[in-house]
């Protein structure tokens, strides 16, 4: 039965007020139209969990959804720092937000644990450093058959993920190539999960390399096509990252009224991804593209 | 050698000075601490430039692993962040982010990695996530990120950052990463095996003696004891030999100038 | 720096008496080739680990390599028992064998924690079973967030691995598609990994599709190619699984001398795997190739 | 229906009976047990018969899962072993064997697993380990495999198993996966939800009543009250509306003949 519906829509219906919210993807297939969507819609007191806010949480932080983030680096990666976390965080604007605080590695096991439906995860984390400190959710175990020790982290399990890949089918199998991340866990370890792809395929596309696969049908509630989703992030094969919007965030979001006035135009003055994409021109996503570069074909073989 | 001999190396060198900057010293320097065998996680910025430096000259079998997964990569030009679309196309393998840390870091297969941070003590325990109480922080910085495991698992860490009074404190505020706690056997009572290999920075080259304590063993040509001293928050050792920090060969100032950084996003380059 | 040599150069140089050992593969590629070839070099006291011992330690124990054999189920995949490990287990013929048994999630997690460097992984595993009381290396352990409990096991770190891939290249790195089992985990916990291919590739070819890649050349100690070198399991995309040879098993191994006749012909009576895909005839060979059927293409890009 | 009706009825069917066997019957009970909804963790033989003919008949949209890893296999024959290429070519996913039973097992992803056994107890606690004593065993079994974490996870747990006297004792003689343990109030207080929905033998189709005990709940046209019991080590209940399994459908039939195990692997087929 397809799952495929609107961004709109998708976000209407899986995203409530107060939630906690996964965006997953690591530098790549960030789901910047989904965090738009989200604020279009004006959901508020949201907790944002992610390893690396990156931009899409600054401006979620900047259009007041957020009461909470759940992070492990928050910047601008290669660039410096994320603005309105930072005005967020260290001047309560435009909300308080209450910080819970990991290492990447500690965050990735703590989804890990969600997506296991296991009471903990324990790894050789938080050594020698006072984090474990300000965060109850990091313990310290001993090992049952040696005088070793661990840390434990506990599960992680948003209410809602939203996961991008390149390629899915209607019911939401998904192929994604490129670096993968934390996506799969995020949608493992969450109870709701939008799915957004590059674009739709036959289940015969997903089912002709089944070790491509990275999210199944068992854990997609809605399935959205939207090309550039993830622009200024990239996806692999079909545009790159664009790093000009990266390099020029640290201005954009440098006071209040300019990352306002970035909202204004990019997110409140268009109605969907269509719009965004159409503004951004066709200039600017031809030099995103990339040359084509196909992986040696692989043979799974027909067996009768 | 003394202070003198320093110095005078220094006033000598004025006008070779001029042909590469301390961020391309930096660069370089960081660079020859590689060798050709390490698997190295690297950073963004001047570590992927010592990287691909050391790549293209000494060490061209370096293997450079991402926090973001991706396995022997070998990008073209130097990407802006550690999970640009050049580091997967045509990299060796690709690797879920957990698997990275589980697999590969916490594993131990991973030799050397780069970090930065705000503040780093005398032991080389560095602060990357607050200034202030973390609890109402003067600055709140961006975090740990994969630094704090990447200091308990490679076997040298390496740190690069700039020398300013701020960044050199007796004690840093906050502990992310773990250097040598306070003194090698704090590090070994943790269980944790190697630890920080040297600190480079745009004054010179230091390195950790047998207590785990920060010493200069290198000046760059352009630096003094005396400017090192005034902005460390502790009298700062300084080696009984100490060198001046080689300088950038004429290749490795090209390969920076017109391969690797040409935009000059990560050095400043000398007109 | 090239790692290729042949099967009997990597097992003389990897394989010691009393080592423990895993061929790892779970239906799919095991490495029968490898497991000939010790038998052959006569190594002995060796402990056999790995989930499933399917007919390649059946022949192994029959051969008398074996003083301890750690899994998790010891049968003939859809035919019975294994009549070797049967008659080793319960009459001491032809060594006694000590036993070390897990659940097929049990011994996952043990081999996980060995490729993490843990001290002990979590599962919720062994529930209600009577398997714990007798393994000391399985152990319970209270979660410190809640009043919640799972089971630990140790972890498990053979001193060789053998595994097999469809390709590599020279330094090891290796693409495996189809069933991939416990194949990466049993290389990265074990100390010594030889790695087996049906055919060595261009680095090029790795770096194609990197997604594809299951083993790096950082585990990896030797490269043997060696075609056909799992028959009677299969290679996805190369050659089918032969059926006829695990349902004949039952009856090959049904005595101690049916047994021993077939190990002079098959292993004792062929130099190498050369001979033995020789012996079995073309006919054979042909019929278990499977049509050709290619993965639907992915574009990596080339980005500069 | 009382005993005296169970055998009128059997013996009118008994030319009926001559078209079908109770190998073919035990597939197809075990196919109406399933939903087109469910994700099934396949075992190999009649479970996968029956999950073959299930998704050609009432249930299309059964997702087959197998402990290889494999996510939606759609196999054009019947694979001899659970890891059979043709399970994986075609698939829609292939899992390493950890994720497998880390997040589709562990994290409650599967409805139904098909488990058979040596032994099977009046809490439907089965034995697959050992006959005997575990360190001097009469007879060494395969051991659990999938099969512990497969009765601890799955909703519904399926088992398929002829019924002789030896393997339904009282009491097993090593509990390799959980039923009821002692009990459904057992197997609560270990944590486990779902527990074993039905038990299809040659004879019957049993179930387990509110305190976890198993009871028989319809017989096959071909056996009767006495024949059960006399195979049972303890007093085995039988259901109060006691009926008459339902017979497989022409089609069925057709199915299990023509398609699925056209040289009879797993079923004996009348002529």
């Amino acid at each position: 039965m397809s799952k495929v519906t609107s961004m709109h829509d998708a976000v209407a219906t899986a995203v409530d007020d107060g939630d906690s919210l996964y965006l997953a993807g690591f530098t790549h297939l960030i789901p910047f139209a989904a965090g738009h969507e989200i604020i279009r819609q004006g959901r508020t007191d949201l907790e944002l969990i992610r390893a690396t806010p990156d931009l899409i949480y600054d401006q979620l932080i900047a259009a007041g959804c957020a009461r909470k983030v759940t992070f492990s680096w928050a910047g601008n990666p290669g660039v410096g720092s994320l603005p309105a976390f930072r005005r967020a965080a260290e001047e309560g604007y435009p909300t308080e937000i209450e910080l819970e605080e990991y290492t990447h590695f500690g965050m990735i096991a703590a989804l890990e644990a969600g997506a296991s439906n296991l009471p903990f995860m324990p790894l050789r984390g938080f050594i020698g450093s006072d984090l474990p400190e300000h965060n109850d959710n990091i313990a310290r175990v001993e090992s049952p058959f040696d005088d070793d020790y661990v840390y434990a982290v506990a599960p992680i399990e948003p209410d809602v993920a939203v996961v991008r890949a390149q390629r899915a089918d209607e019911d939401g199998n998904a192929h994604l190539w490129g670096i993968q991340g934390e996506v799969k866990l995020a949608a493992l370890a969450a109870d709701t999960v939008i799915l957004s792809v590059e674009e739709q395929c036959s289940e015969e596309t997903i089912r002709s390399d089944p070790n491509r696969t990275v999210i199944t049908a068992d854990e997609v509630d809605h399935v959205v096509v939207e090309p550039y989703g993830s622009h200024p992030s990239y996806a692999q094969g079909y545009y790159g990252r664009d790093n000009e919007a990266y390099l020029s965030w640290a201005e954009t979001a440098a006071d209040r009224d300019t990352v306002e006035a970035w909202l204004d135009e990019w997110v409140y003055g268009v109605d969907d991804r269509r719009e965004y994409v159409e503004k951004l021109g066709t200039e600017r996503i031809l030099d995103l593209e990339p040359e084509t570069a196909y992986a040696t074909p692989v043979n799974m073989g027909e067996y009768r | 050698m003394t202070t003198d001999e320093t110095e005078t190396d220094t006033e000598t060198e004025t006008a070779r000075e001029r042909a590469y900057t301390n961020s391309e010293l930096m660069v370089v320097a960081a660079a020859r601490e590689l060798e050709s065998d390490d698997s190295v996680l690297v950073g963004i910025g001047k570590p992927n430039l010592a990287c691909n430096v050391a790549k293209r000259t000494h060490a061209p079998e370096l293997r450079m692993v991402y926090e973001s997964g991706t396995i022997g990569s070998n990008p073209k030009t130097p990407p802006l962040s550690i999970g640009d679309p050049g580091l997967a196309a045509g990299a060796l393998s690709i690797e879920p982010m957990r698997n990275g840390f589980n697999y590969y870091l916490q594993a131990g297969r991973l030799d050397v990695g780069f970090l930065g941070g705000a503040q780093i003590d005398r032991y080389g325990n560095i602060n990357s996530t607050v200034i202030g109480d973390y609890d109402d922080p003067i600055v709140r910085l961006p975090g740990s990120g994969g630094a704090c495991e990447i200091a308990c698992h490679v076997d040298r860490t390496m740190i690069i950052t700039p020398h300013t009074e701020r960044r050199f404190p007796e004690e840093v505020d906050f502990i992310t990463s773990p250097g040598y706690v306070d003194g090698r056997e704090g590090r070994e009572e943790l269980g944790l095996d190697g630890g920080p290999e040297a600190v480079i920075t745009d004054l010179g080259v230091y390195r950790f003696n047998d207590d785990g304590e920060l010493y200069v063993d290198s000046l760059h040509p352009s630096a003094t004891r005396d400017e090192i001293q005034s902005k460390t928050g502790w009298e700062i050792e300084f080696a009984d030999d100490l060198q001046q920090t080689a300088e950038p060969t004429d290749e490795e100032l090209r390969l920076i100038r017109e391969e690797l950084d040409p935009e000059e996003l990560y050095t400043d380059q000398a007109e």
